[in-house]
């Protein structure tokens, strides 16, 4: 029941942040709507999520309020603003309705499969000696994605260092 | 002078009681990676986020000093490095043969305790000259 | 089945701001609650009624823990994500300073 | 046991380029180029040597850290695979020897090397992958170091044109995330195979239907497939020169096509449905590209447009779906990687030498510049479809394939688009090498000796691949195509190999 309240909380403060004008508050609406999901995660049993969740949160937030500050914030209509809003939503719709026949044959909530997740659990302390089931298994039984995670950070630093170059191409006179 | 950069002074004396425990408490979730919640990329995240909070606080120059961007690039790539030298280790060997006796003791799990502390470094410092690479441009253009 | 199908109505809200927001930061905004979509239903998937974390512990055993796969991909996607949104607030600081706004419908030098 | 251990290096070695270019920069002159040079071309011999090993075995199978596959991960190297490292690999160690000199023209060029290796290793991860969501993030590597290296000159329009790219892009990334989610819960494993042994035991319901939809989006954004193109010309006209030739040789096929024939050929199993929306798509790609490129001016665009139009022709030969079909497709994949390349560096070397891209400003370059104007006619000639260059060949098969399985109508339309191809091609070389040279063209700069190389070689392979069809090509094209239209018999191959 309190995670359906939080996901409702969560969709109001998205829709906030969507539709509010100002910027910054629309922001601070989405550093809301990141806190619900860092609740979300405590009740549903992911205490690692929630601390990696909190914290780059915070960060997201810090950097975008960093590029809002001191700028002229415009909101336009464009002139075929009905047409698209209907379009927009009845593919939303559409999108809604399959999903919807899709999740029916899902597994029912609560109620995971666990094929590979029992293995873990059973063997994941004799075979790795780690107590936390997650490192675990990012750090041992699926390092090469920690490894992959690792060149995502690095293109990210290398990316931004690259597009904030003052000057990028070399114009001759 | 010493008072013209960063924040008021409240602001200040906040930053100089708080920034050491963020920092100890970043360092203690890399440290408890394997035992409890937490691990590298949180634990660097609240390093970086230490060091982010200096910085606004106190000023760029300050933080500057201490944590230069090149050393900050540097330790990075160091990081990234050591890392794929662990991974290397796993990819050749079976990489999970040392300290295994030992459960729920800070020495123990292998190398995962290794690789979170490689991260973190990764992370704390990356995010760092992110941060920076973005305040110091919006800094140049006003 | 009704918080999967919630999770799904926070991705079309999300996929909503970025269809049709005019706005750099809005668009950015949009795609950061997708993700925060996708990664609760993650989460939702692994979740074991009256589950336990799963981490173990030195003094009791501990049953019915839910699936700790989803959450390490999950970890993993909260960084790429982070990584994605700090490229895009870069590029939409430096699309301000030679434009000077942020409004879509103005930045339009290619065309064709 | 020792064949395997090669296949890790695919990945290691651009990311440890990657990682120590950063750590020194270019503190002994010239590092970086020297770093990036060693690593390609190691990468090169590599996969050549993989096609050599995949003679004696099917297959070669890596488990990373002796994990089984439902636990680890493994490292699958099939027919596909060795034929994709290889295009991967040969196509930017040309670029590579190319952007040694071309590069010259931004600053802080380690920072380019550095993200350009870590691209490489996003696409050699895809390539080799056996699990599914390991292939989500290599995906993503790429991905991030394709936004970041379109927007690499700073310029307005290249900020545009990486913001609309990395919008688009990892909106794309999420359609597949959400796809991978649904799936997990269905099956509960992220091996490749082994999801394909779960699926096969279920009904085939609604819910592979909309993950198949899912895909289908997120992998046709991916490799820019006609509603979904808006941002393909803009980043690959925007980017510097090297980028553009390896984002339109090689990236939108290794992250749109190869991950889409494998995801939908390997683990979900095709359907005539799939199929008929793959001809279509295909057939609307090909169409649509081929006459907005004939109204472009400005030379990179106009390829940019046609690499739309070339991608058609792929994605409807593997719609048509017959072993012949297949095979065609992925030469022609091959051959497009090399001309499209060619013809991106021979812009480039135009842009380099003149300054200027725009058709209706240039003209008579074809004696000042004649490497560039003869290695351009011959890649023209050979995406246009010209008889004994590759590309005729490859465009051939499809549409003998396209015949023999009934689509007469869309064979026709094929044969049309070429036609249409050749026109902007030969407009292409009219208003670029052919009649006067412009008035306002005062200084024409002399191409170094490294970008000539590397573009004789290319159009050397162009002629090779022509010629050399059937016996150098056919048993590595063979077996290539035979993992796509073996299908779900992927899941026993990979099987039988662990064992």
């Amino acid at each position: 029941m309190e995670l359906h309240l939080i996901l409702l909380f969560m969709i109001c403060a998205s829709i906030v942040a969507v539709e509010v004008k100002d910027l910054i508050s629309s922001i601070i609406s989405l550093g809301a709507a990141g806190l619900g999901l860092c609740l979300a995660f405590l009740i549903l049993k992911a205490p690692n999520l929630a601390i990696s969740q909190l914290v780059v949160e915070i960060l997201c937030v810090v950097v975008l309020i960093r590029a809002t500050i001191n700028k002229d914030l415009p909101l336009v209509k464009d002139g075929r603003w009905f047409f698209n809003t209907i379009s927009t939503f009845l593919f939303i719709g559409f999108f809604l309705i399959s999903a919807y026949f899709a999740l029916m044959e899902l597994p029912h909530f609560g109620e995971p499969i666990m094929k590979a997740a029992n293995e873990y659990i059973a063997n994941s302390l004799a075979k790795t000696g780690s107590s936390n089931i997650v490192t675990a298994v990012t750090l041992n039984f699926r390092s090469y994605d920690a490894l992959a995670e690792t060149a995502v950070l690095f293109a990210a630093i290398i990316g931004v260092l690259a597009i904030t170059r003052k000057v990028g191409r070399i114009h001759e006179k | 002078m010493k008072n013209n950069a960063g924040m008021t002074l409240i602001v200040k004396t906040i930053t100089r009681l708080t920034a050491g425990l963020i920092l100890i408490y970043g360092i203690y979730i890399v440290l408890q990676g394997h035992l409890s919640p937490g691990g590298g990329f949180a634990g660097g995240v609240i390093i970086a986020l230490c060091f982010v909070q200096l910085m606004l606080a106190f000023g760029k120059e300050e933080v500057l000093k201490k944590l230069s961007r090149k050393k900050c690039i540097f330790l990075a790539g160091l990081a990234a490095l050591l890392f794929l030298l662990l991974a290397l280790r796993g990819f050749l060997g079976s990489g999970n043969a040392a300290f295994k006796e030992g459960h729920f003791k800070l020495f123990s799990a292998g190398l995962i305790p290794f690789c979170d502390i490689a991260i973190s470094i990764l992370v704390g410092t990356g995010l760092f000259v992110i941060f920076l690479a973005l305040v110091l441009l919006t800094e140049v253009e006003e | 089945m009704s918080l999967y199908f919630l999770c799904l109505i926070l991705f079309c809200v999300g996929l909503y701001c970025v269809l049709r927001k005019r706005n750099i930061i809005k668009i950015i905004i949009g795609l950061v609650i997708i993700e925060y979509a996708v990664n609760l239903f993650f989460i939702l998937i692994g979740y074991r009624t009256h589950g336990r974390a799963p981490i173990l512990s030195e003094d009791q055993v501990i049953q019915n823990m839910v699936d700790p796969l989803p959450q390490a991909m999950v970890l993993t996607t909260i960084v790429i994500g982070l990584a994605v949104t700090v490229v895009l607030v870069s590029l939409a600081i430096r699309i301000y300073e030679k434009y000077g706004t942020f409004d879509i419908t103005k930045i339009k030098r290619l065309k064709g | 046991m020792k064949t395997a251990n090669i296949i890790p290096f695919f990945v290691i070695i651009p990311l440890a380029s990657a990682f120590l270019i950063t750590v020194f920069k270019n503190r002994p002159k010239n590092f970086s180029d020297f770093v990036v040079i060693l690593a390609t071309f190691s990468l090169l011999l590599l996969s050549l040597n993989s096609l050599q090993l995949l003679n004696s075995s099917k297959m070669i199978i890596y488990k990373i850290g002796g994990w089984l596959p439902p636990l680890g991960i493994c490292l699958v190297v099939d027919g596909l695979a060795g034929f994709m490292l290889v295009t991967v690999n040969l196509t930017v160690f040309l670029v590579m020897v190319y952007a040694i000199r071309y590069m010259q023209l931004y600053t802080d060029k380690w920072k380019f090397h550095s993200l350009f290796m870590l691209m490489l290793a996003g696409m050699n991860g895809i390539i080799i992958s056996g699990d599914l969501f390991n292939l989500y993030v290599f995906l993503e590597v790429a991905s991030i170091c394709a936004y970041a290296l379109v927007a690499f000159g700073t310029e307005p329009e290249d900020l545009e044109a990486a913001f609309k790219y990395t919008i688009m892009g990892s909106l794309a990334s999420l359609f597949i995330l959400l796809g991978i989610g649904l799936i997990y819960c269905y099956v509960s494993t992220l091996n490749m195979a082994d999801i394909s042994f779960a699926l096969s035991a279920k009904p085939n319901g609604a819910l592979i239907g909309f993950v198949s939809v899912l895909f289908l989006a997120g992998f046709g954004l991916k490799a820019a497939l006609v509603p979904f193109h808006a941002w393909l010309p803009d980043a690959h006209s925007s980017a510097p020169t090297p980028v553009s030739a390896v984002l339109s040789g090689v990236l939108i096929k290794t992250l749109g096509i190869y991950a889409l024939s494998r995801v939908f050929f390997n683990i979900l199993g095709i359907s005539g449905n799939i199929l008929l929306v793959l001809i279509v798509l295909g057939m609307l790609s090909m169409v649509a590209g081929a006459f907005l490129a004939i109204v472009q001016t400005d030379v990179k665009r106009m390829f940019a447009y046609s690499s739309i139009s070339q991608i058609g022709y792929i994605i409807f030969a593997f719609g048509i779906g017959t072993p012949l079909a297949i095979l065609g497709g992925l030469f022609h994949l091959f051959n497009h990687a090399i001309f499209k390349s060619l013809l991106f560096l021979n812009a480039g070397a135009i842009e380099y030498s003149t300054g200027r891209r725009d058709l209706r400003k240039l003209g008579g370059l074809g004696s000042k510049l004649p490497v560039t104007g003869a290695t351009s006619l011959l890649g023209s000639m050979s995406i246009s479809g010209i008889p004994p260059l590759s590309g005729f060949w490859s465009k051939l098969i499809i549409i003998i394939a396209s015949v023999q399985a009934g689509y007469i109508g869309f064979a026709f339309i094929a044969v049309l688009v070429s036609i249409v191809t050749l026109a902007y091609y030969l407009k292409f070389q009219t208003f670029a090498f052919l009649g006067k040279v412009d008035e306002t063209l005062t200084k024409i700069k002399e191409i170094p000796m490294t970008m000539k190389l590397s573009m004789v070689i290319l159009a050397g392979i162009c002629v090779v691949a022509g010629l050399m069809l059937v016996p150098l090509f056919r048993p590595i094209l063979k077996s290539a195509a035979d993992v796509l239209s073996s299908g779900t018999g992927y899941r026993y191959a990979v099987f039988e190999a662990l064992k």
